[in-house]
């Protein structure tokens, strides 16, 4: 089964989407966005709740332009999960279904059996998204749209249930679109993730390649890649870049970069943060400079770095027990590894499309 | 930040602009409040039980539930898909048809009636129809559709509003096509506030007067008939009527309350 | 899941539904709309022009325009602090209280009247104070009153609601009181609605015909007139007050909608 | 200047709030907990909006008991900012503050000088907070009360404000109460943590107490201690207890526990995928197992690894380059080592009360 999107489009006054073109087979797609992408109004135009004013949505190869909701066969699950107030548990996921063998074994693995006779309102959130996932796949859709179906949880119960949600969606055989607003949520669920802005998809791929190969400064952002620089490209050859970036100078890999100003990014948890007793090789872009700033964050700490050589500071991350072992409270000097591999050059296309 | 003495001043202040606006608004209160009681305190039973089992009272009791009852079945008929409509298009021109639906609540009654009289009347539809609109019952249940309908818009309307659209979205998201929606998820969720529709709009059509006297006259409704019975026999000979009545729109809101949903009342609760 | 034949079917049902729907909300619309449209087409401008010149046209507008203006005002002052208390309170018998203010909208308006005339008429506050109720522009003004200040409580609470109270804390947690707060941030943010709330209450006062055909006869208003000038020279005669009468409804409601803020429309616009 | 809650208690028909007793100097604290925990209702106590039924809140020695909000001090800052949507920057800013150079200072060191002619409505979701922060501090408050700032932006806004926020509060000589669900916030914004839930704090303490030594299981598994596992006390020493956990014995930190079944955790970050080529300390809690599931979240790996001798599946996290130094994807059968100074025993009083 495929979901195909071809040259959606749909606008009113405030906002334009479009045109976007996906293709999502029997696997997970995570569209990930900051608030106001588009990426609820992309859903909305594949459920047929609003209509597009260009563009096709193919299913299964049908058409589904024109079709009212009811005929599209496109489950919808909204964020808190829409459950219809006056009914119980139980007349939630029969509303649909076909027949009670369906239903039994859905309420079974999604463990909602033992609520099947609450009412509604007495429901956890974590429930309420369980239920509201038995009763869309008890009309066996032959497409499941989920609209960020964790946002309301807590954390304990955000991070329970993304491990489980993801284990259940990958045994469904059909296209599956989950729409977050949430890095970790996209690439947990994912098996492909397509980064919305401005109602366009600006990079779509695995969540490897879109971490580590951002296409656009702004999907280096928004994925977390916080140091982001701009350098002049001072040599050039099959190998790799050499870049000036302040009073230094870096090796980059070689992308098919042609301008002389290039933007590249690190993410923080690449930093590598050298021990004193440890050699120093030059050609590991090796930076001096002192810590501005330690945050604890729990499980990690955040340290700002300011190199001696560039006014911009980096930031690096490092796991509670790493950072404790190098005993950065003791010194404030140190030396700052931003390895070659690490570091990615965002390509001319990528910043010119901002 | 606090000095002991601006603090009380402000106490002070505070205190003095809640005393009179509460003073004012128990005042208006006690307008509404003295009439009523004096309605209730100036009869004896008696005398109104005694007035209850006269004829003519009876008649009019009965034209009213009649007439009433029917003018809301017709606005609920007609009535609903309106207000469903009016909740649920973004259609340019609803702000329009709106201001069609509120100005009968606007209208001065006596003007609506002669309005209708002009239309239905024998000058009008009535005389092309032959159908004796202005001595008879139809005439009636016209002139309170008219008046009181609009209630039932707007009150269902607010209703199917108060309605998540989401989960008519999910629904049919389903798989289940509008109607069955309609049926099984939006109507049931706006039941409260539509019942509340039909209360008010009972009470309105009960209390009917402006138009009825216009276009119809006779049969005489209660409204009309307490106007008769003044007219005739003074204030004393009207009261018992105006009892019946005056039951009618407190049983209404008793339903409201009871109910749980007052339309009126906005969301916050 | 799709089957062709299954979704033309769907369709089908789905089209034949709404079409139902959508005649009967036309005839209503219909209904509400032919009444308004004989009234404009039928009477010649030459006519109507050359009743309104008459002296007691002149008088009927005029005695309408005061008094409607008056428990406008009235309505206002005593309206407002209810309105607001009622937005803002979580007392229990808040419902109560609240019935107590739908009575006078859901009350016939001739019984009203009854009720009035027997507290403020001769017989009661008025004789006592030797105020001439029944034949004076007070009497107009407290049957208008009655039935009309309702209209602006509901409108004003609503409005009030529709101000987030969050933003009334914000202010009083900067350190300003509450009088500060109330005329700084309430009331500026509800003004659409409690000008909206004005506009109905003076349509309705302006179209009080029951109540103060009850309490105060004389001097004429302009719904008595037009009763008045039916029962002597027929409809021909009444119609052209009624003109000026809609005239009024009409210029109301364009006043709500230029406001923007209808309250009857629900938060979703 | 202090804030002081003593014995503060609230209650209506669905919720009751406290007895809550905390102090909070010219500092910033943080109040962690899920949604419903009684967070907000705590400051609008403080702040007057709501009526304590019990205790007393003091500020500066002054009891504000009894006191309308506007006479308390407090100013209160909401999730969204409840800016005056009829009023513009300017207005908002200048609504309570008593002198132009306040508001001059206020707009330039939070940055919201440019907006000063804008109305609400055109701000983005940082603007409004930051003008929501300087017209908070134009009336010079004695406290300073913030529900979930940040609660509804961005990951990339949050992250920066984060960080500047906690260098713009940390300067304010007042208490700063800072509510938030979020376990980073809170670590990165307060002095110290309070840990909420069910309308009572459950543990009070600096970031580092309360992450590496909860006291509940709930505060374990709220913070993300989510290896939480019961065990038999088989030994006791000055030097610690011996715990035999399924067919395993670990060595574990001594408390003040007297019960012969503990709960303990271990925070994921803290568990060591050991090396191929290490000799093993089986002192240091070595356990042998193989990799159940692998999940990649952008900036850190989940590794689910099933003990052979235990049920319990332990979660384990890794930042990317340590996972990629692993190459955990060409093998299955790996060692861990649950060390143990990162075991916590949560000791029987937190257990008792929860």
């Amino acid at each position: 089964m495929t979901l195909e999107i071809s040259g959606l489009k749909a606008a009113n006054d405030a906002f334009t989407l479009g045109p976007i073109d996906l293709t999502v087979d029997e696997e997970i797609l995570s569209v990930l966005g900051p608030s106001g992408c588009g990426k609820t109004t992309l859903l909305s135009l594949v459920a047929g709740i609003l209509d597009a004013d260009a563009g096709t949505v193919h299913l299964n190869g049908t058409d589904l332009t024109g079709l009212p909701p009811e005929d599209r066969g496109t489950a919808y699950v909204f964020q808190d999960g829409a459950l219809f107030p006056h009914m119980t548990v139980r007349e939630n996921v029969t509303y649909a279904a076909d027949s009670a063998a369906v239903v039994d074994e859905l309420t079974e693995t999604l463990a909602v059996a033992d609520l099947m006779d609450r009412t509604v309102g007495t429901l956890s959130g974590g429930e309420r998204q369980r239920v509201a996932l038995a009763r869309a796949l008890a009309a066996r859709p032959d497409a499941l749209l989920l609209d960020e179906p964790l946002a309301n949880l807590d954390a304990p119960i955000k991070r329970r249930l993304r491990f489980e949600l993801r284990d259940f969606l990958s045994q469904l055989d059909i296209p599956v679109v989950y729409v977050t607003h949430d890095q970790r949520q996209a690439t947990t669920m994912g098996d492909r993730i397509a980064v919305m802005r401005d109602g366009t998809v600006r990079q779509a791929g695995t969540a490897e390649e879109i971490f580590e190969r951002p296409a656009t400064r702004f999907v280096a952002e928004f994925t977390g890649s916080v140091n982001l620089f701009t350098a002049d490209v001072l040599d050039r050859d099959d190998d790799g870049l050499c870049l000036a970036w302040g009073d230094t100078v870096l090796d980059a890999p070689a992308y098919g970069v042609e301008s002389d100003t290039v933007w590249f990014c690190i993410r923080p948890e690449y930093v590598m943060l050298l021990r004193e007793d440890r050699p120093v090789d030059e050609r590991d872009n090796v930076l001096r400079g002192r810590i501005r700033r330690r945050v604890y964050q729990g499980d990690d700490y955040v340290v700002e770095f300011q190199p001696d050589a560039v006014a911009d500071p980096i930031e690096i991350r490092l796991p509670t027990p790493v950072y404790e072992r190098l005993s950065l409270d003791d010194r404030d000097r140190v030396r700052v590894s931003l390895k070659k591999r690490a570091i990615h050059v965002v390509d001319d296309a990528g910043v010119r499309s901002e | 930040m606090f000095q002991t003495d601006s603090t009380t001043e402000t106490f002070e202040s505070r205190t003095d602009w809640y005393r009179v606006g509460l003073t004012l608004g128990a005042l208006l209160l006690l307008y509404y409040l003295v009439p009523l009681a004096s309605l209730l305190l100036s009869q004896s039973p008696g005398a109104v039980v005694e007035r209850l089992g006269d004829g003519y009272v009876i008649a009019a009791t009965r034209n009213s539930l009649v007439t009433a009852t029917a003018s809301t079945l017709l606005s609920a008929t007609f009535g609903l898909p309106l207000a469903y409509w009016l909740a649920r298009t973004n259609f340019g021109g609803k702000n329009a048809i709106l201001t069609l639906v509120l100005l009968p609540l606007v209208f001065p009654p006596i003007v609506s009636g002669m309005l209708l009289l002009q239309v239905f009347g024998p000058a009008g539809l009535g005389g092309l129809l032959s159908v004796e609109v202005t001595r008879s019952l139809v005439g009636i249940v016209l002139a309170q559709t008219f008046v009181a309908s609009p209630f039932f818009v707007v009150t269902a309307k607010a209703a199917f509003e108060s309605v998540d659209r989401r989960l008519e979205y999910a629904s049919r998201s389903l798989g289940k096509d509008g109607e069955t929606t309609f049926r099984k998820v939006t109507l049931p969720l706006a039941k409260p506030g539509i019942v509340a529709g039909l209360t008010l709009t009972f009470a309105r059509a009960m209390g009917e007067f402006g138009a009825t006297l216009m276009l119809a006259y006779y049969p005489r409704t209660l409204p009309v008939q307490i106007w008769q019975s003044f007219l005739t026999d003074g204030l004393d000979a009207a009261f018992p009527v105006a009892v019946v009545l005056v039951g009618v729109a407190v049983v209404s809101l008793l339903v409201i309350n009871a109910l749980g949903r007052n339309p009126w009342r906005g969301e916050s609760e």
